[in-house]
């Protein structure tokens, strides 16, 4: 095998084999697959955690730790606190770290879903229909009838509230058209993006046939 | 109407809350409890008190009168679209199906007139799965999780229970004949349907009965072959020889009157499939009884601790148990017995049979029955049952209880109707092989042929609203950015890979033309993740690109370490010293990290580098409203087709246009899972109109 | 980013803020809101009764949103299932099977379950193995959630949480064994892979409806009004911002 | 007092106050005090975090180990799991201690190709593969969509899947198809998709404040 070394070609073996064993879950659920997924699985985990040993436990608090400790005290604090969570008896110790990450997180989404989402949403939806076309009319008509398709506390009855109601129902019909055209937009997205990796699956399998066993 | 206790305000007939004051409402009560008399709000599954069912297992909640306003038309956006006459066919099939995955398929397909031997055979493999999964259930239930169980093996298991139906049956048939000409004429109807089947005995079902609350539920479905019934007693006895001492080790066996019911019936076929399998005998009754040395090593974490405690909790309840020990007189049979049987003739002679059964493997099994008879005894009346019975043994006694109560309503099957269901593996091989060759095209077809269309990129209209493709609108306005790029020594484009292995075979293609565009730029690309895979994903695919191009150099890039922290990990990156990069270019398959790179970066202001992206196709329409907005994101290339596209304008060579080589498969791809769409909406259409026909 | 739009989005978060207060303490009392149903999670108590009647456990699937970052709330609705499930499947003696795709939420299942085993006076038989993390990946997690489903004592399959497309395979499994599928996902790349396969989908926003609709209770409820009434209003400013796009043209 | 540590220190100190700082750097950018606050806790955050993994990997410890101790059903697929485990973590780990230790060893190069190798041969084409399998079963569940569910509202989804496919990759002499998918994703698509994620970003919203107004407290003792 001239230009390549052994230990890629060794490499390409294994991982167009593992490949293979995945692969053959098509044809049923089978003890290689299982194996195969279990190690996927395992190695993933073993790599994750090594990684984040070396670059966040060692790379940011041991090295923080020597230089600066004010800044990492907290959160080295909280981070051995939380792992009383592994122990039923004294789990609620961890409750600190746990209610820490939350506050933290939901912060975090707030802000996203505020500024990422919210606003810039409306704003472009209503720039969709300052433009004024019929395909500006459709996206702001769209979003507000899909958004109403979500709207939870509606009734029927006599009266303004079950016109309302009515209103709310027509509006979320329309609501649910759009929603399918969403959801098969979005369905046929990931079916282009998966049919992508499987080819590229199929071509590395060919390649790995070439390299190796043609070309050896 | 009902009053509030509180206010006094009168209320509509079923409401929960008072419209006033909203007090909860006392008499907000419609379901009265069949098994303590509790009244229970509308809509309650089990009862509140004492958590027995209250909506029989036939019927999904929609299918009760009361609930049904609620549940049937579906509001809102949460897609129920199953039909509602479907939906209670559904749920029938549910409770055949939820725990069985081998019998599934057998099942339906025994219940289609036009099943062929081919079919049949397919399942009888699937039907092998199930007895794996029974190993497990059947060692949970009755000896508590003990390991060596759920090492008997698929065949052995199937075959050691084949094996002990075979003998019991033999051993005892006298005493079932003598039970079949009492049993009732709705017996016959099982009788009938058991004849049908006759040709065709399964292994497999046997199996189908072992799990104990199950069979029960199930007993409607299945009732279209009686060979369903018998099997269930089989487990009994070699626990109850091994271990007379404990007596209530199996407390949710079938009583007995049922196991009588159906052996006739099952008998003839049997010693067809049989013989081959008595073999087996010693060797699974082996592999069942050491462990019932340690019956009691019962595990709480797993299932059966429900199943344990009803082993202890009936102890202490010695007066109802003590009548059922001596031989169960007629009047001990609770009315949830009563209920079971369809004339209460049958009972008496049913009842009369038990004593009967003192031979052969069946030997004890009134030590296994009577236990179930002293936990449910209680549940008849209050007094009957002791202080000392701990509320939680109780509640599920009366759940096992209520189970039992169940096959009255479910008893008449439904022909399990799905049009002529084509059996699962055979869809999925065809599924398989359709992509699979489809994929193997990317060999037969040259690179050099393309079946599919590329458009050219050209300059965009001036106005926004040209009548040109938006898509198109996006990558032209990647290419031109990248094309005004001013570049002086020493800045450089920062390169986000947000991308991970599993998305890196269709992420790379479309990062590739991106990249070679920069190189060839002479850009410096600065590669940054915020994810720990990204970094040996980039290295992999620029050391790719640079060997494959002279014009490139190894010096044109570089790598830094991962940086944790999302959204923070993108600012920080953006605020890191140095010169601030020129452009920035995302490449990811996921939302998440596209909208951190746009927020941060326009959280940045005014100064802020533009930024272009390359996404996977999966990400599209999600990232579409993004896009859409105005902003400091100037463009994007999605999918392969995107990268094809933008591939062509670069005027890339054969052998750099990695995803032009690509399109071809993907747009035979693209063909064949339509036709598979079409093929599959046209075949379940057209049963659906031959199911209405019908 | 227009120079309008922090001091806009502060407002409306603070009115906001001013609104559910004022629903929340109104809604102590007075009727009770009616909401619509949503089968996907009503559905759920359902199952975990056929769970316990054949020994069987629920599958409960918690994605792989972690709770530091953009998917903790997602993942927070998720755990509401949880929540309002924990109770009557501990005293049936059958709890549910919980995955998650990231450790940080591992902890907070974990908890849930534990406060319903102590609740139930049943403490010393609760096993943290009942929650389990699986992967940190979404494909590993779906692959490997989608193993248990196909091997395990799964009586029904429940899809809460932060997904993508690749929860794909785990309603493949669940549909290979015809168990009967739940779903509530907000992400549009998992609804569109879990509609075909799904007998009850909640969508979008309905996932964060989970706690109002299994429990009942008004602190989930009278925020559904709130939620409403914002929608509302943001319609009208939606509506708004295209009136003056359009002036200012 | 035993509430008070249970309860509500937790929620106010720890989750409450953070998260208005947080919250606070994002709605005032041009103040950098909070936006360097706001990095600051999402660090802390992160760290907290890895050692959630910690927990994490003992979990999986206790679930696969009993799995094999115990010889259930599965238990060699649970100890392929344990091994590659150990295996792929051990040169990462290895290396990171050695930078504290030693942190000249020549070793470190050899480990950090040990752990891209094994990225590289293992973990890379096992993902991709998983990943690719997706495909066989998101167009399963689409052939057989028609079984369990017969609605208008099924046939317009598979139709929209049809044509947006067929678009993505025109054949040549169905140019048409292209523009079509782009009415599709831009138009009614983009509509639906806006409502989704408003929607989405609301409920966000509504289940944050609240966790904020301690409404919901998943993390303190009943």
């Amino acid at each position: 095998m001239p230009g390549i070394p052994n230990i890629e070609a060794v490499g390409i073996v294994i991982g167009a084999g593992l490949t293979l064993a995945i692969f053959s879950y098509i044809l049923g659920d089978n003890p290689l697959y299982r194996a195969a997924l279990h190690l996927f699985v395992g190695a993933l985990v073993g790599y994750s955690f090594g990684i984040l040993f070396r670059d966040v436990l060692v790379g940011m608090v041991w090295n923080q730790l020597q230089d600066n400790p004010i800044t990492v005290v907290v959160p080295l604090v909280l981070g051995i606190l939380l792992l009383f969570k592994g122990f039923p008896k004294q789990a609620y110790i961890g409750n600190f770290s746990v209610a820490f990450l939350i506050g933290v997180g939901t912060a975090v989404a707030l802000g996203g879903a505020l500024l990422g989402t919210l606003v810039p949403q409306i704003g472009a939806t209503g720039r969709a229909l300052g433009s004024i076309s019929l395909d500006g009319l459709l996206i702001f008509v769209g979003t507000a009838c899909t958004w109403m398709a979500f709207y939870f506390t509606a009734r029927r009855g006599p009266g303004l509230a079950g016109v309302w109601g009515q209103l709310v129902r027509i509006t979320g019909g329309i609501g649910r058209v759009f929603l399918v055209f969403a959801f098969g937009i979005a369905f046929a997205g990931a079916l282009t993006a998966s049919l992508s990796v499987f080819i590229g699956r199929i071509q590395y399998l060919i390649d790995a046939y070439w390299k190796v066993l043609a070309g050896g | 109407m009902i009053h509030c206790p509180k206010c006094g305000a009168a209320n509509r007939r079923g409401s929960r809350f008072c419209n006033e004051c909203g007090e909860a409402l006392p008499m907000r009560t419609a379901l009265r409890c069949p098994m303590c008399g509790t009244m229970n709000p509308v809509g309650n599954v089990y009862c509140d008190r004492c958590h027995a069912r209250l909506i029989p297992m036939a019927a999904l909640p929609s299918a009760e009168p009361e609930a049904e306003p609620e549940q049937a038309p579906i509001k809102g956006p949460s897609l129920s679209t199953i039909p509602l006459e479907e939906q209670r066919e559904r749920a029938a099939e549910d409770k055949v199906t939820g725990t069985e995955p081998g019998g599934v398929d057998w099942l339906s397909d025994l219940s289609e007139p036009g099943v062929t031997a081919e079919t049949g055979a397919i399942e009888e493999a699937e039907a092998e799965e199930a007895a794996d999964w029974l190993a497990q259930l059947r060692a949970t239930e009755v000896t508590g999780e003990t390991e060596a169980v759920e090492e008997v093996e698929t065949g052995k298991t199937e075959d050691w229970l084949a094996a002990l139906r075979e003998d019991d049956a033999s051993k005892s048939v006298e005493a079932r004949v003598a039970g079949a000409d009492e049993t009732g004429d709705w017996l016959a109807e099982f009788r009938d349907a058991a004849l049908e089947e006759a040709e065709e005995p399964e292994p497999a079902v046997p199996v189908e009965a072992v799990d104990i609350p199950d069979w029960l539920r199930d007993m409607g479905p299945i009732g279209s072959d009686a060979e369903a019934a018998p099997p269930a007693p089989e487990p009994a006895p070699p626990v109850v020889e091994a271990a007379p001492e404990e007596p209530v080790a199996a407390p949710g066996e079938i009583p007995e009157w049922l196991q009588e019911v159906a052996p006739p019936e099952a008998a003839p076929p049997a010693p067809e499939p049989a013989p081959p399998v008595v073999e087996a005998v010693p060797e699974g009754v082996s592999s069942v009884r050491p462990l019932v040395e340690f019956p009691v090593e019962t595990e709480i974490s797993e299932a059966p601790d429900w199943l344990s405690e009803l082993e202890a909790e009936p102890l202490p309840t010695p007066a109802p148990a003590a009548p059922a020990l001596e031989g169960i007189a007629f009047a001990e049979i609770p009315d949830w017995m009563q209920a079971m049987r369809p004339r209460p003739a049958q009972a008496e002679a049913i009842v009369e049979e038990e004593p009967l059964e003192t031979g052969g493997l069946l030997r004890g099994l009134r030590g296994v029955i009577t236990p179930a008879f002293a936990i449910e005894a209680p549940l008849v009346g209050e007094s009957a049952v002791p202080p000392e019975v701990r509320e939680a043994g109780l509640s599920r006694a009366q759940l096992l209880q209520s189970l039992l109560a169940q096959p009255d309503e479910i008893s008449q099957p439904k022909p399990l109707m799905r049009g002529p269901r084509v059996s699962e593996r055979i869809q999925r091989w065809l599924v398989a092989i359709v992509l699979i060759a489809t994929a193997i095209l990317i060999v037969l077809t040259a690179p050099g042929i393309s079946m599919f269309y590329i458009p050219p990129l050209t300059q965009p209209a001036a106005a926004p609203e040209s009548s040109q493709r938006m898509d198109l609108q996006h990558l032209m306005g990647t290419y031109d950015t990248i094309q005004g790029l001013s570049l002086a020594p020493g800045e450089s484009v920062l390169a986000a890979f947000e991308y991970g292995p599993t998305e890196a075979d269709e992420l790379n293609l479309v990062a590739e033309p991106l990249l070679r565009h920069l190189l060839g730029r002479g850009a410096h690309i600065s590669i940054v993740s915020t994810r720990p895979e990204g970094m040996t994903v980039a290295a992999g695919l620029l050391e790719r690109i640079v060997e494959s191009d002279d014009q490139y150099t190894k010096d044109q890039y570089s790598l830094t370490n991962y940086r944790p922290g999302n959204a923070t990990g993108v600012s920080q990156l953006l605020v890191s010293p140095g010169t601030p990069p020129n452009l920035i270019l995302v490449l990811t398959a996921q939302p998440g990290p596209l909208r951190w790179w746009i927020e941060q970066t326009q959280a940045q202001g005014e100064d802020a580098p533009p930024m272009v992206a390359g996404v996977s196709a999966a990400l599209e329409p999600a990232a579409g409203p993004y896009l859409a907005g105005a902003g400091k994101l100037k463009g994007a290339v999605s999918g392969l087709g995107g990268a094809a596209v933008y591939e062509r304008k670069l005027a890339l060579s054969d052998s750099d246009a990695s995803a032009t080589r690509q399109l071809n498969a993907l747009a035979v791809g693209h063909t064949a899972i339509v036709a598979l769409i079409i093929v599959g909406a046209v075949l379940y259409a057209l049963s659906g109109l031959r199911r209405r026909e019908e | 980013m227009d120079a309008g739009v922090i001091p806009g989005t502060f407002l409306l978060l603070l009115s906001l803020l001013v609104l559910l207060v004022v629903l929340i303490l109104r809604g102590r009392k007075g009727p009770i809101p009616s909401v619509r149903p949503l089968p996907a999670f009503q559905d759920i108590r359902t199952e975990a009764g056929y769970a316990a009647e054949s020994g069987g456990a629920v599958h409960i699937a918690l994605g792989n949103g972690g709770l530091y970052g953009e998917d903790s709330v997602t993942s927070l609705a998720g755990l509401q299932v949880v929540e309002s499930l924990a109770d009557i499947a501990v005293s049936y003696g059958a709890p549910p099977i919980i995955t998650v795709g990231d450790p940080t939420l591992l902890p907070l299942a974990q908890d849930v379950l534990r406060r319903a085993y102590e609740r139930n006076g049943a403490a010393e038989s609760y096993d943290p193995g009942k929650v389990r993390f699986v992967a940190p990946s979404p494909v590993a997690y779906a692959a490997g959630a989608a193993n248990l489903v196909a091997t395990g004592k799964v009586t029904a399959n429940v899809t809460t949480g932060a997904f993508g497309h690749e929860v794909s395979l785990l309603a493949d499994a669940g549909a290979r064994r015809d168990l009967p599928q739940l779903a509530a996902a907000a992400d549009p790349a998992a609804i569109g892979a879990l509609y075909p396969t799904t007998d009850r989908l909640a969508v979008g926003e309905e996932l964060y409806a989970a706690g109002a609709q299994m429990t009942d209770e008004r602190r989930y409820l009278t925020s559904l009004v709130a939620q409403d009434i914002l929608r509302l209003i943001l319609i009208l400013l939606m509506l708004g911002s295209a009136v003056i796009g359009f002036m200012g043209r | 007092m035993s509430s008070l540590i249970k309860r509500w220190i937790p929620t106010l100190l720890f989750t409450v106050l953070p998260g208005l700082v947080v919250l606070a750097g994002y709605l005032l950018p041009s103040n950098q005090t909070l936006v360097d606050f706001r990095h600051e806790l999402v660090e802390w955050a992160v760290i907290v975090a890895a050692f959630a993994f910690l927990l994490g990997v003992f979990n999986i410890l206790r679930v696969h180990g009993r799995q094999v101790f115990r010889r259930r059903q599965g238990w060699f697929y649970s100890l392929v799991l344990l091994f590659a485990m150990v295996a792929a973590a051990t040169p990462p780990t290895t290396q990171a201690i050695l930078e504290v230790v030693r942190p000249d060893s020549p070793v470190h190069k050899t480990l950090e190709d040990a752990t891209s190798t094994l990225f590289n041969y293992t973990i890379s084409p096992l993902g991709a593969s998983l990943a690719a399998l997706l495909v066989f079963t998101l167009t399963l569940a689409a052939f057989r969509l028609l079984r369990t569910r017969r609605s208008a509202g099924t046939v317009f989804f598979l139709l929209v899947v049809a044509l947006v496919l067929l678009g993505t990759t025109p054949l040549i002499g169905l140019e048409w198809l292209a523009d079509v998918r782009d009415w599709i994703v831009n138009v009614p698509g983009m509509a639906g998709m806006r409502g989704l994620l408003l929607g989405v970003a609301l409920g966000t919203i509504i289940t944050a404040l609240r966790v904020f107004l301690t409404i919901e407290r998943p993390y303190s003792e009943s």
